[in-house]
């Protein structure tokens, strides 16, 4: 009982963050096609801000979570702008997809060797947004940090699909993923559309960062991990599908969760990758994808 | 007044390095059903969508309007009252029916009488109504062209384009996209269609421009074009007879 | 000398002069140079420059987007040290051997990726390398010594005073890197070649002709595989060991950035690639942490705007002329202009990246 | 900007640069305070009067982690040797000369790097090499040995050692004593613990969390081992990768069979306050023991009330309240803003100026021979106890489980977090104060 409790619990923390950070990944990918490795380096940034805003300067979480926003925000678009943008022109060529693999990955890198000149290598302690804790079950603690963070994951993913599903530019996005020529002649100004979209998606992984910066800590290289771990939920959500990507998000925090319990946290990534592995070869689309198309 | 809605000059555009239309001059009054035949794979689609601004002119120009619009962007050139029903109707699969037409109605002057656009549409069309709720992916071929058409209409258009409209559909279905055209016809729409023979579009077009090998050969009426041996047996499908 | 030239298309009699030049000075450098710090960033570089030239060969000309190719390496690295290690082979054998255990499990990766494209091929084989460096660093065995790295071996010329240790290694990385860049030119020029730029470029029609994607991927696997190995096992010699940290994001960021900076696809983009980024990183290592700074802007410039690597660079200034008119203007927006589709020719500098799908209507 | 004159924090550089418009190469030295205004080539500190140093620069090479995951303790280990850097040049020098530190990033301390680096301080010439953590295999060890330059490592494992004594190498140094000494120590410890009195285990049983690199492994296995060898069973052996804050399935583990002792390894302050704040939730009747992170600043701050009672310990850390140590630990905040970690930014600080101190004995950096020969000879006491090289390992030793005598051995420090500090519990006669129960086990 203590052990399934303890399952539950982790899948929804693990899940939930794996959820935040990973749909920023898919909303790109749906839209833009392109698997934006920079994500990874938003969560970091989110978290170096989190510690500017709560640590150095003593402001609130509110702040914290505002501030991260606008900072990758405008980093997001800024990284489409100078690292996908001038490539869109061959957009129709089969290694798009590889080429802006590539040249977000060198963003990323980029990112985090600024990250190291500016702050240095040190971990820097964020503080909570919320302390305390809760015991739930016979041992099985959660900290207000942990539901904090997860309440305001199911948020940010249910504001989402609100905002695809009920707004214009919600919309349009969802156009631009369906069916660029068509949503281009619905007039939808697709030059303005992608940075923004990239912005938004970044925005996601930063204030993902805001909460796993006070678990984690900030430091410079702080976003692979996260970076690693959305890729793995992308891949077994299929590509490109925002619910599969929430469903892949808990799923897989769920098989991390086992893991740990039952083999040891050493074997969790591993295990991980072997399960995305699996997926590739028998269903390559993923959990909800579509084969060889991105649809958000 | 004397200066036509479109009007295209020494057009030449292609994918690449393959150019599909060489030197093509037309022009499409306002007010006026013009219709383009032509055989598969001789650059009717490509003209729409070169018009459109998919496709980039290599060389010549397009005034709309009697500004050029060639070199612009797709969605400019859709906001300033160009719109295309492309081939293959492009619908979003994956968004609802009513999401769809609302897609429609994307840019800013349009967007604000979303509702009324709807409602019009869904009187014209009551079938797309019927299917308001369901993913576009999931219709029928004739639900989905009108769906496209009626997408269309969610916009104030100067000119509407419409490529292929009876293409893969069934009799009954051709009869109702070629009902709802005579209607659009009726209200004075500016319509460009794109057909590869005259069966269908005979009674809803006031001219015919014939496009072989990516230029346009000939210009007319229907009695004009068939008078000629050669075309009407080309072009006249089996719709004539019946 | 007509042979030769069908083998490089590129090459006039000025440039083999060149090329002989340069070769022979590469040859008799470690004579001039006595700096052993100079020699063992020579020998490390030219290391990375066979791996570079294997992965080259599947990711460039087969067009498969095999992001697993560091964990082959280690892979054939560890192979040929456990058996330095737990046999007597002669350590040529073993070099051998780790080159022939890389190319078994190589092959073994290129089944699934059969039924994949583009980015999925990438995220499977990324993630078979995560699987091969967790548990090289995990195995409980104490075969592999986990994050300690290997324990320390011979390596093939263990019994040689370390100068002259080092000149050997110069001349069998140098020799193995001739043999494996006429090889990889002879390979694409063959069936094989071809039959995989088909079933990189276009894949029904190659199927139609007859062209069969299994054999002819497995066969580039393998022998891309076998080089990676052999690559990984000269690692462990030079060294004397090998740690897990061969593998992972940092070091496949910089394997990836030496392809692209040289030109993807062609014959000469790893050696090029590979000189510019290990001059860049010697310049640099004075100035800790900034090098991976300065290597990541340097990859964004180089793929935003000098698509096909220096390479694709040179060879695009030398035949401007007369293509210029048939290239669309690059840089803007819009599905109608499709890139060029890719010359057959290797060693021409057009890049892999260009290639189009061609689904025009 | 050379990387020889570097500061790490942007601060210290800044003012380094106004200094040096002044006139007064002192910034950062001891004596940056109180000299900063003399235009003078002179430097007064504690009424002594130094000479600048003059001449051509004495290099040498300090190879640290600058990147990757031992980044943040490879900044400790650059801030030690600078500081003894700038102290020495403020003190004149080493014969006279002035002192240059060059920095190479050892990364992840890879085979190749390692060589490279090692292969470019030789070819560079410096007079000699520190490089705290080298690779296990010792393959860069040969570049330094044939060069016969003095190096300085605090590998801490008994491989590296092995490898010198076999191949009688006589100028490659460990500053500490290896990871086998970890358990003995801690197991003593403990036995102390039991025979005073002041513990009584609830069972002879252990678990051990451990991240999955070298350091923390060998540490928890040694533990492990020496453990078993007195008659104690494990309930649990964890490993992970850092970093981790979730530690859920561990402590399921834990309360179903509550051991007697927990060891738990690993070098992330953060990864270790976690671990303790979870445990606290809902404690069982263990002692617990986590390794080398406690010794970083950060972890009182993270971890707060929670670390109360736990224990820790280190086989090279900076003594607590003696003279050294405590001038050390003011000056290392006055230039990096920052407070000093209890092991590398301390060993480095000490091994710099041990091998300044053999050069003056031998009057020419780069009589490696003699050199070398002299710091083997040495007994030094600096900020982290006293270091000697009684034998061909060329290891220190611990006391007390090596030596009885305090004076001969680097004492393997053993702290005990009481009311938010750390207090020195063992071993006599470095020690502050005394065992406290831990709060869970009252």
């Amino acid at each position: 009982m203590t052990d399934l409790v303890g399952i539950l619990v982790t899948t929804v923390i693990l899940g939930s963050i794996y959820g935040l950070v990973a749909i920023g990944m898919t909303l790109i990918y749906g839209t833009l096609r392109i698997l934006d490795m920079s994500q990874g380096s938003m969560v970091m940034i989110g978290g170096f801000v989190a510690w500017g805003v709560l640590v150095s300067a003593g402001w609130s979480p509110v702040l914290a979570i505002l501030f991260a926003f606008a900072a990758t925000f405008l980093l997001g678009t800024a990284t489409q702008l100078v690292s996908v943008q001038p490539l869109m022109g061959r957009r129709n060529s089969i290694d798009f997809e590889m080429i802006t693999f590539i040249t977000t990955f060198a963003v990323a890198m980029i990112l985090t060797n600024v990250a190291l000149e500016v702050f240095g290598p040190e971990q820097r302690n964020v503080t909570p947004v919320i302390s305390g804790s809760v015991d739930i079950y016979n041992g099985v603690n959660l900290p207000y940090q942990s539901i904090a963070m997860a309440g305001v994951a199911i948020l940010f993913m249910v504001g989402l699909w609100a905002f695809l599903g009920m707004t214009r530019w919600g919309m349009a996005i969802r156009a631009v993923a369906q069916d660029l020529d068509a949503a281009r002649l619905m007039g939808v100004p697709v030059s303005k559309l992608y940075p923004v979209t990239m912005g938004l998606a970044s925005s996601l992984a930063g204030i993902a960062g805001v909460f796993l910066g006070s678990l984690y800590f900030a430091y410079p290289s702080a976003g692979n991990l996260p970076l690693l771990e959305a890729l793995i939920v992308v891949v077994f959500g299929g590509l490109g599908s925002l619910s599969g990507t929430v469903y892949a998000a808990y799923a897989i925090g769920l098989i991390q969760a086992v893991t740990e319990i039952f083999i040891g946290t050493t074997w969790d990534l591993p295990i991980l990758y072997g399960v995305i592995i699996v997926v590739l070869i028998v269903r390559p689309q993923g959990l909800r994808g579509k084969p060889s198309e991105a649809r958000l | 007044m004397n200066e036509p809605l479109l009007e295209i000059r020494s057009l030449s555009a292609g994918y690449g390095s393959a150019t599909v239309i060489q030197g093509l001059d037309l022009s499409v009054r306002a007010h006026e059903s013009a219709v383009i035949i032509g055989p598969n794979g001789h650059g009717k689609t490509t003209l729409l969508r070169a018009i459109a601004g998919l496709v980039r002119a290599s060389e010549g120009e397009v005034r709309f309007d009697g500004v050029p619009i060639n070199g612009r962007s797709p969605e400019r050139i859709a906001a300033s009252g160009v719109v295309l029903v492309p081939q293959g109707d492009g619908l979003f699969p994956e968004m609802s029916v009513e999401d769809n037409l609302l897609m429609g109605a994307f840019v800013s002057s349009s967007w604000r009488r979303r509702r009324e656009s709807l409602e019009r549409v869904y009187s014209l069309f009551p079938q797309v109504k019927e299917r308001a709720r369901q993913q576009a992916r999931t219709l029928s071929g004739g639900e989905r062209r009108l769906a496209a058409l009626g997408r269309a209409l969610m916009r104030t258009s100067k000119i509407l384009m419409i490529d292929e409209p009876s293409l893969g559909l069934a009799p009954i279905a051709i009869d109702a996209v070629y009902g709802a055209i005579a209607e659009l016809k009726e209200r004075e729409t500016t319509l460009l269609l794109v057909e590869e023979n005259f069966s269908h579009v005979r009674g809803v077009a006031d001219s015919f421009h014939l496009l072989e090998m990516g230029t346009i050969v000939r210009t007319g009426s229907y009695d004009e074009l068939v008078k000629d041996e050669e075309i009407a047996s080309a072009y006249l499908g089996s719709a004539v007879e019946s | 000398m007509t042979e030769r030239r069908a083998l490089f298309p590129d090459m006039s009699p000025t440039r083999w002069s060149v090329a002989g030049v340069v070769l022979l000075a590469l040859c008799l450098f470690p004579l001039a140079e006595s700096n052993q710090y100079v020699l063992t960033v020579f020998v490390t570089s030219m290391i990375l420059a066979v791996l570079n030239i294997s992965w080259n060969f599947v990711l460039g000309i087969a067009g498969v987007w095999n992001f697993g190719q560091l964990a082959i390496y280690a892979l054939g690295g560890y192979g040929a040290g456990i058996l330095m290690l737990h046999t007597s082979l002669p350590a040529a054998l073993d070099v051998i051997v780790g080159g022939l255990m890389a190319a078994a499990i190589s092959i073994v990766m290129a089944v699934p990726t059969l039924r994949l494209f583009g980015i999925y091929t990438s995220l499977l084989t990324f993630a078979f390398a995560e699987v091969v460096q967790y548990v090289i660093e995990n195995t409980s065995t104490g075969l592999t010594g986990g994050t300690f790295g290997f324990p320390s071996v011979r390596g093939l010329y263990g019994s040689l005073s370390p100068v002259v240790a080092m000149h050997a290694y110069y001349w069998t990385v140098l020799g193995i890197i001739v043999i494996s860049m006429v090889g990889v030119a002879l390979l694409s020029r063959s069936r094989l070649g071809i039959g995989l730029r088909a079933i990189r470029d276009a894949p029904g029609f190659a199927a139609a002709r007859g062209v069969s994607p299994l054999r002819y991927r497995m066969l580039a696997f393998a022998l891309s595989g076998f080089l990676a190995g052999v690559a990984g096992a000269l690692y462990l010699s030079f060294n004397q060991s090998i740690a897990p940290t061969v593998m992972g994001l940092t070091a496949m960021s910089i394997d990836v950035t030496m392809l692209v900076i040289g030109g993807l696809g062609t014959l000469f983009g790893p050696i090029i690639g590979t000189t510019i980024v290990a001059v860049v990183e010697t310049l640099l290592v004075s100035y800790p942490g900034i090098e991976f700074t300065v290597v990541g802007a340097v990859l964004l410039v180089i793929v935003i705007f000098v698509p096909g690597g220096v390479v694709g660079l040179a060879s695009r200034v030398r035949s401007r002329l007369p293509t210029w008119n048939a290239r669309p203007r690059p840089g803007v927006m819009g599905s109608g202009s499709s890139p060029p589709r890719p010359a057959a020719a290797l060693g021409d500098g057009v890049p892999a990246l260009h290639t189009s799908d061609g689904q025009e209507r | 900007m050379a990387i020889d004159s570097e500061r790490i924090s942007r601060r210290g550089f800044l003012r380094g640069l106004g200094a040096a418009g002044a006139g007064a190469l002192v910034a950062g030295g001891l004596s940056g305070g109180l000299a900063g205004a003399s235009e003078q080539s002179r430097s007064v500190r504690s009424g002594r009067v130094f000479k600048s140093p003059r001449g051509t620069p004495i290099v040498i090479g300090g190879g640290v982690p600058v990147t990757g995951s031992f980044a943040g303790t490879g900044l400790e280990m650059r801030r030690g040797m600078q500081l003894a850097v700038d102290k020495l040049n403020s003190e004149g020098g080493v014969l006279g000369r002035p002192l240059k530190l060059s920095i190479l990033n050892t990364e992840t301390q890879q085979p190749t790097v390692m060589r490279s680096v090692f292969q470019k301080f030789v070819s560079d010439k410096v007079a000699a090499v520190f490089a705290p953590f080298t690779t296990y295999s010792s393959v860069e060890y040969p570049i330094v040995a044939d060069a016969k330059v003095p190096t300085f490592h605090v590998n801490t494992y008994q491989g590296n050692i092995d490898w010198v004594k076999q191949h009688g190498v006589k100028n490659i140094f460990q500053g500490d004593p290896s990871q086998i000494w970890y358990g003995p120590g801690v197991a003593t410890l403990m036995e102390n613990l039991i025979s005073s009195g002041a513990w009584t285990p609830i069972a002879k049983t252990m678990a051990i969390i451990t991240s999955n690199d070298p350091y923390s492994l060998s540490i928890a296995k040694s533990f492990e081992a020496t453990m078993k060898n007195k008659g104690w069973g494990t309930t649990m052996f964890q490993e992970f990768t850092i970093p981790q804050s979730d530690y859920t399935a561990e402590l399921v583990s834990i309360r179903k069979t509550p051991p007697g002792v927990i060891f738990f390894s690993d070098y992330t302050p953060g990864d270790e306050a976690a671990f303790i704040k979870q445990f606290r939730q809902a404690p069982t009747k263990s002692l617990v023991y986590e390794q080398y992170a406690p010794s970083v600043p950060q972890y009182l701050t993270l971890a707060g009330s929670a670390a109360n009672g736990v224990l820790w310990s280190t086989v090279v850390g900076v003594l607590e309240g003696t003279p050294v140590s405590k001038a050390f630990e003011k000056e290392f905040h006055r230039t990096f803003h920052a407070t000093p970690g209890h092991s590398n930014a301390g060993d480095q600080f000490d091994l710099v100026q041990i091998w300044a101190r053999a050069v003056e004995q031998a009057g020419d950096p780069y009589d490696f021979t003699a050199v070398s020969a002299i710091v083997k000879t040495t007994i030094y006491r600096g900020v982290c106890g006293t270091y000697s090289w009684p034998d061909d390992y060329l290891t220190c030793y611990p006391y007390p489980t090596y030596t009885k005598f305090p004076t001969l051995g680097m004492p393997h420090l053993t702290y005990q977090i009481q009311n938010g500090k750390q207090v020195l519990i063992s071993p006599e006669p470095f020690n502050v104060g005394k065992y406290e129960t831990p709060p869970w086990l009252a």
